[in-house]
């Protein structure tokens, strides 16, 4: 079933271009991860999605309906994460919890009963009496999300949910996706880190300068800008290879031997790290193997010439 | 600073400059209480149009507003400047001008009054037509980019799609080949081979001979079907670099000198169409314009590109234009991410340039 | 009515906001009488002041929402920008009256010499909304709390001076006087001289209706949903 | 002396405190120009007109909020953010904080120079002694950094602090009866007059300017005492907070 859909949508701020007729479908179990650098329209995208901000041209569709699509109805069935964090500093976690319960109408016994849920699945269950002000960075990041899930939500936006955060903390938070996704939420999610869509994402958006540049999986992206596997293998005694014998393999384009390392450039798929492998054992002894693969930060250099995240930041 | 040239900034600035100037005239003129209400009335309108989107009929509050105040300030005449500017924004300049002539005759003209009105009008007028050329100017290159998204996208739909084709076809005969060797070689090359097997062990050498007269007809024979075979699947047209050397074997009117260079099995089907098209509209451009009397074809295929280029020896400084065909070869070379470029210094030169990197056509 | 309940919450959580919003006007009831000027008590003539720094506090917390991008969170939430503009307003509203009842039933309890107690809480009632207005429209324009609030101090200061809650109006020069009339201090002083001398009950309307355009007007301005 | 090199980047930051600056320079500046345009002309009995009065009790009056940059520049590198980075750097850390203090308390001064200047020489105001005037100026200034050092030092919440020395300011004001009269007693007497530095100063500036050196002396002289006796206080609580 289709969760959410944007048709065209065009934005400018001013007489800048940030949605550049963006055309995006989210599919129920969906978990998208939408990559690009800073400024390339993530946060806008999903501000217009959520009816935050108004759109020039195009049509967004949320849960089956043009017509009005940020109804309350259907903002029922949406939680937003913002980037920042976005909880009440004079508040306790558990009053946070409550009031964003409350603005989705929840009342009483079930109120009560979700924001003990939220607080249990974020893992801050014994910490619900204290200020954010006491918590640490991660944690307020929990809360952060926390705050979007009383109402349980049938599509989840997270805006960089895991910015600036130790690596414990990150891996609760994704593993926490992933139950989500378990329980049948649909998540679009933006960040600048590949590894962590690379781990959970169905399904990667990327974008640029107020477009969609590429959509796939993981794998997909990784095959269209893949046009050759490496093969690096330390070996004890690289002179006793047979080079040529190497070379004649199916797909093998090139072999160099470099100290004790052995690398093979093969064509894309050619299935045939067994038999290099086996051939280099029948005369010297492999210490390690490594297969160079490309991940989304090539995708995305070799689309955009541009890095997604700065050397330096961060 | 792209803020500042929002032109609804100014519109709002002149109407907030408007506030202004009846607060300098309340001061500097009767200062009575009443008046002031009046003043803090428009303010409000001018507010509530600052915030939201009001119709256009909304003016009717500010002429009534004003209308009620005209026997007791002067200010409720300055007043009409803001229906003026409204109007003439939204489009109606005809009623602005009524209103501006009727309030004028009404009172006793001033000529203060008179410029006041003009500069409500001609700003109103202005912002009007500025406002409808940013949206027209907008929608336009909206448009224009949404045609060309799309052009671009039929375009890599196109090329993905030819691209599939070739290499489906491509396999399918990889397969009908295999099938064929194994039909009618197999068989009899696995005979032979067993047969030498046994031939080993054979003692009596009367058995032997018949063995190797055995091996010897099956060799024969799959020679002979092997010969078959490749006879059969030989293609009746020519393709690949056949096709282009048969393109230029058949053009008569000139001597034509043809190099190759590399590996050309390298090179897709498609490609190979493309470069047929290149020779052959660049040969039958030298044909008609050109005095050359000799042209060098010269193709090289490397790991990562194909290069082709056409060069005769003629002396026409220019051809009058750069036929079409030549034009649309410029665009298919560039959808696959190559390019393709014609000079005249020199005698007449083409060079396509198109490169084999399975990333580069993926753009 | 989550809002508008943590509002109030929010209002008295921290030890500042309860100095301001119940110490000072019990504070303003024992302030003495002026000798010519001003008419009623220093207290009630300075109540004005206070009540325009107890709005910039109340409207402080909308303005924190918006710095943290809570705003963001509500945009997405089904509750609509009305509702929770409205909500808060309430709040604050009902803790703003609440201080006026405090002042001026304190005062009669006390014995002090009022007048008219019921039109004098009118007329902070009525100035108290258009203080809040104010704050609602100044926050609107600032994104930094502690920037917003100390300019904001030194303008109701002048305010205060120039509309004549400070100084009587009647020693300004003339076009001081006429200036002064732009400013809404100079009409809850203007009320304040009419409680005491009680002229036609028509000017006390008038009076207050001013004060509820300006009301109307910076709602208007304030009521802008600004995210980011 | 290492610090003597950071004393330029102090004055900088504090002449880059727009918010300061506005509060302190500007609004005095417009206040200050409302009153004499509400003023002009007025002159009692005495001869002296009231802009006279009004200008050197604003000059002074704002005074009191002076030390309210020095406070959060003292907080923001010794306290907070830039405690550790402080600490580390090869310098006496009590002499950074004097270093801090001199030039908020040269900075004040400046800042009510200014006012004197701008009252004199655009609104027409005539200072008699601007020697005294300034000397005075700078013993507020002074008095008022000590006092928020001593709120910071003492209390542990700087919010509560910057609060208390707001109510330094105000308090001092209301007490010495500006607003409204205050009520009769020995106690109120007491802190309308001699426990007051508002009214010391401003009776020191007004005796000086009716010659009555003597008295103008004393009642400087009590507010120099002040400010020895807070001082070590200061440095008592300070020792305690820092080390």
């Amino acid at each position: 079933m289709m969760i959410a859909s944007m048709q065209g949508v065009v934005k400018r701020y001013g007489s800048q271009l940030v949605l550049d007729y963006i055309d995006l479908d989210i599919q129920e179990g969906e978990i998208i991860g939408l990559l690009g650098p800073n400024g390339a329209g993530k946060t806008t995208l999903i501000q217009t999605l959520t009816g935050i901000t108004a759109f020039e041209r195009g049509k967004v569709e949320l849960f089956g309906q043009t017509e009005n699509p940020f109804s309350n109805q259907n903002k029922e069935k949406i939680g937003l994460v913002t980037q920042e964090i976005t909880v009440f500093e004079e508040l306790t976690a558990k009053e946070n919890l409550q009031f964003f319960a409350g603005v989705y109408g929840l009342k009483g016994e079930e109120k009560k009963k979700r924001v003990a849920e939220a607080l249990e699945f974020v893992g801050l269950a014994d910490k619900g009496g204290k200020m954010p002000t006491k918590f640490s960075g991660g944690m307020k990041r929990r809360l952060n999300i926390a705050c979007a899930l009383t109402h349980r939500p049938k599509l989840l936006i997270m805006d960089e949910p895991t910015v600036g955060i130790d690596p414990q903390s990150r891996n609760y938070i994704l593993e926490a996706v992933k139950k989500l996704r378990d329980s049948g939420t649909t998540i679009l999610y933006t960040t600048h880190y590949m590894e962590e869509v690379q781990s959970i994402a169905t399904r990667v958006v990327i974008m640029d300068q107020g477009q969609i540049i590429k959509e796939g999986t993981v794998n997909e992206l990784i095959q269209t800008v893949q046009h050759e596997e490496k093969v690096k293998m330390d070996v004890t005694d690289p002179e006793s290879v047979p080079i040529h014998s190497l070379e004649k393999i199916a797909g093998v384009k090139k072999v160099i031997v470099s100290g004790s390392q052995i690398t093979v450039i093969s064509a894309v798929h050619s299935g045939n790290l067994d038999r290099i492998i086996s051939i280099v054992k029948e005369y010297a002894g492999v210490l390690g193997i490594q297969a160079d693969k490309p991940n989304l930060e090539d995708v995305f250099l070799t689309l955009t010439g541009k890095h997604l995240r700065d050397k330096g930041g961060e | 600073m792209k803020k500042l040239m929002e032109p609804l900034l100014f519109v709002n600035s002149w109407r907030f400059l408007m506030m202004g100037a009846f607060i300098h005239l309340w001061v500097l003129g009767d200062s009575q209480i009443s008046s002031f209400i009046l003043i803090l009335l428009l303010l409000l309108m001018t507010c509530l149009r600052w915030r939201f989107a009001l119709p256009v009929w909304f003016v009717l509050v500010d002429i009534l507003i004003c209308f009620f105040y005209f026997p007791y300030t002067d200010i409720a005449y300055y007043g009409f400047a803001l229906p003026i500017f409204e109007l003439a924004l939204k489009g109606k300049c005809l009623f602005s001008l009524f209103l501006c002539a009727g309030v004028f005759f009404a009172q006793a003209s001033s000529s203060f009054l008179f410029w006041f009105f003009f500069q409500a009008f001609f700003f109103g007028v202005f912002s009007f037509i500025f406002l409808k050329n940013q949206e027209m100017y907008r929608v336009d290159i909206d448009e224009q980019r949404k045609v060309r998204y799309e052009l671009e996208r039929i375009k890599i739909d196109l090329l993905e799609a030819n691209q599939s084709v070739s290499h489906q076809a491509e396999l399918m005969e990889r397969y009908r080949i295999a099938r064929e060797l194994h039909d009618h070689l197999g068989h009899d090359l696995t005979g032979a081979t067993l047969a030498l097997q046994a031939y080993q062990y054979v003692q009596e050498p009367e058995e032997a001979k018949k063995i190797l007269q055995e091996v010897k007809n099956r060799l024969e024979r799959s020679t002979k079907s092997l010969r078959e075979t490749v006879h059969n699947m030989t293609p009746m047209t020519r393709i690949g670099v056949e096709s282009l050397e048969s393109v230029v074997r058949n053009f008569q009117q000139k001597d034509i000198e043809f190099k190759k260079s590399g590996n050309m099995l390298l090179v897709p089907v498609h490609i190979w169409s493309l470069l047929e098209s290149c020779v052959k509209e660049t040969l039958t451009n030298v044909a008609k314009h050109s005095n050359a009397t000799k042209v060098e074809v010269d193709l090289q295929v490397t790991e990562s590109i194909v290069r082709l280029s056409i060069k005769d020896n003629g002396t026409a400084k220019k051809l009058s234009h750069t036929g079409s065909g030549l034009r649309s070869l410029q665009m298919r070379s560039r959808s696959m991410g190559g390019s393709l470029s014609i000079s005249h210094e020199n005698g007449f030169l083409v060079v396509c340039v198109i490169p084999l990197d399975k990333e580069m056509l993926n753009r | 009515m989550t809002i508008f309940k943590f509002a109030l919450k929010r209002s008295f959580s921290n030890t500042t906001n309860i100095i301001f919003l119940t110490l000072f006007p019990i504070a303003c009831i024992f302030l003495p009488n002026g000798e010519e000027w001003p008419f009623l008590p220093y207290g009630y003539q300075y109540f004005g002041l206070l009540i325009l720094f107890v709005g910039i506090r109340l409207a402080t917390i909308i303005l924190e929402d918006r710095e943290k991008g809570v705003v963001k969170r509500l945009a997405v939430a089904p509750i609509s920008h009305f509702q929770y503009l409205s909500q808060n307003l309430l709040a604050y509203s009902i803790i703003l009256i609440l201080q006026c009842i405090i002042v001026v039933y304190g005062g009669v309890l006390l014995g002090k010499e009022l007048y008219q107690p019921g039109w004098l809480f009118i007329l902070y009632g009525s100035f108290s909304f258009a203080s809040l207005a104010i704050a609602l429209a100044w926050i609107s324009i600032y994104r930094n709390k502690d920037a917003s609030f100390l300019v904001y101090m030194s303008l109701i200061f002048i305010i205060v001076v120039l509309g004549g809650l400070l100084i009587p109006i009647e020693i300004f020069p003339d076009l001081l006087k006429r200036v002064a009339v732009i400013f809404p201090t100079y009409w809850l002083a203007e009320g304040l001289k009419w409680i005491v001398f009680s002229e036609e009950i028509l000017d006390f309307l008038l009076i207050n209706g001013v004060l509820w355009l300006y009301t109307i007007v910076f709602v208007i301005v304030g009521s802008i949903r600004k995210i980011n | 002396m290492r610090v003597l090199s950071t004393v330029k980047f102090t004055a900088l930051r504090m002449l880059r405190s727009y918010i300061v600056l506005l509060l302190l320079l500007v609004v005095p500046i417009i206040l200050l120009t409302v009153f004499s345009f509400i003023l002009s002309g007025a002159v009692p009995e005495s001869g002296v007109p009231y802009i006279n009065e009004t200008s050197m009790t604003q000059v002074l009056v704002f005074q009191l909020f002076g030390g309210s940059i020095v406070m959060s520049l003292i907080y923001n590198d010794l306290f907070t953010e830039n405690k550790i980075r402080m600490y580390a750097l090869p310098f006496n850390q009590t002499m950074y904080a004097f270093s801090i203090m001199m030039c908020g308390a040269l900075f004040s001064t400046l800042l009510g120079a200014l006012l004197m200047v701008y009252s004199q020489f655009v609104l027409g105001v005539m200072w008699q002694n601007w020697l005294w005037m300034i000397y005075i100026i700078s013993l507020m200034a002074v008095l008022s950094i000590i006092v928020c050092l001593i709120f910071t030092f003492s209390v542990k919440n700087f919010k509560i602090a910057e609060r208390l020395s707001e109510v330094y300011g105000i308090g001092f004001v209301v007490l010495a009866g500006l607003f409204f009269p205050m009520p009769e007693n020995g106690f109120f007497d007491f802190l309308g007059s001699y426990g007051n530095p508002l009214t010391l100063s401003m009776g020191a500036i007004r005796d000086m300017g009716e010659s009555n050196i003597g008295d103008a002396w004393f009642q400087a002289n009590i507010l120099l005492g002040a400010i020895i006796i807070l001082f070590v206080v200061m440095l008592i609580l300070g020792r305690r907070k820092i080390g």
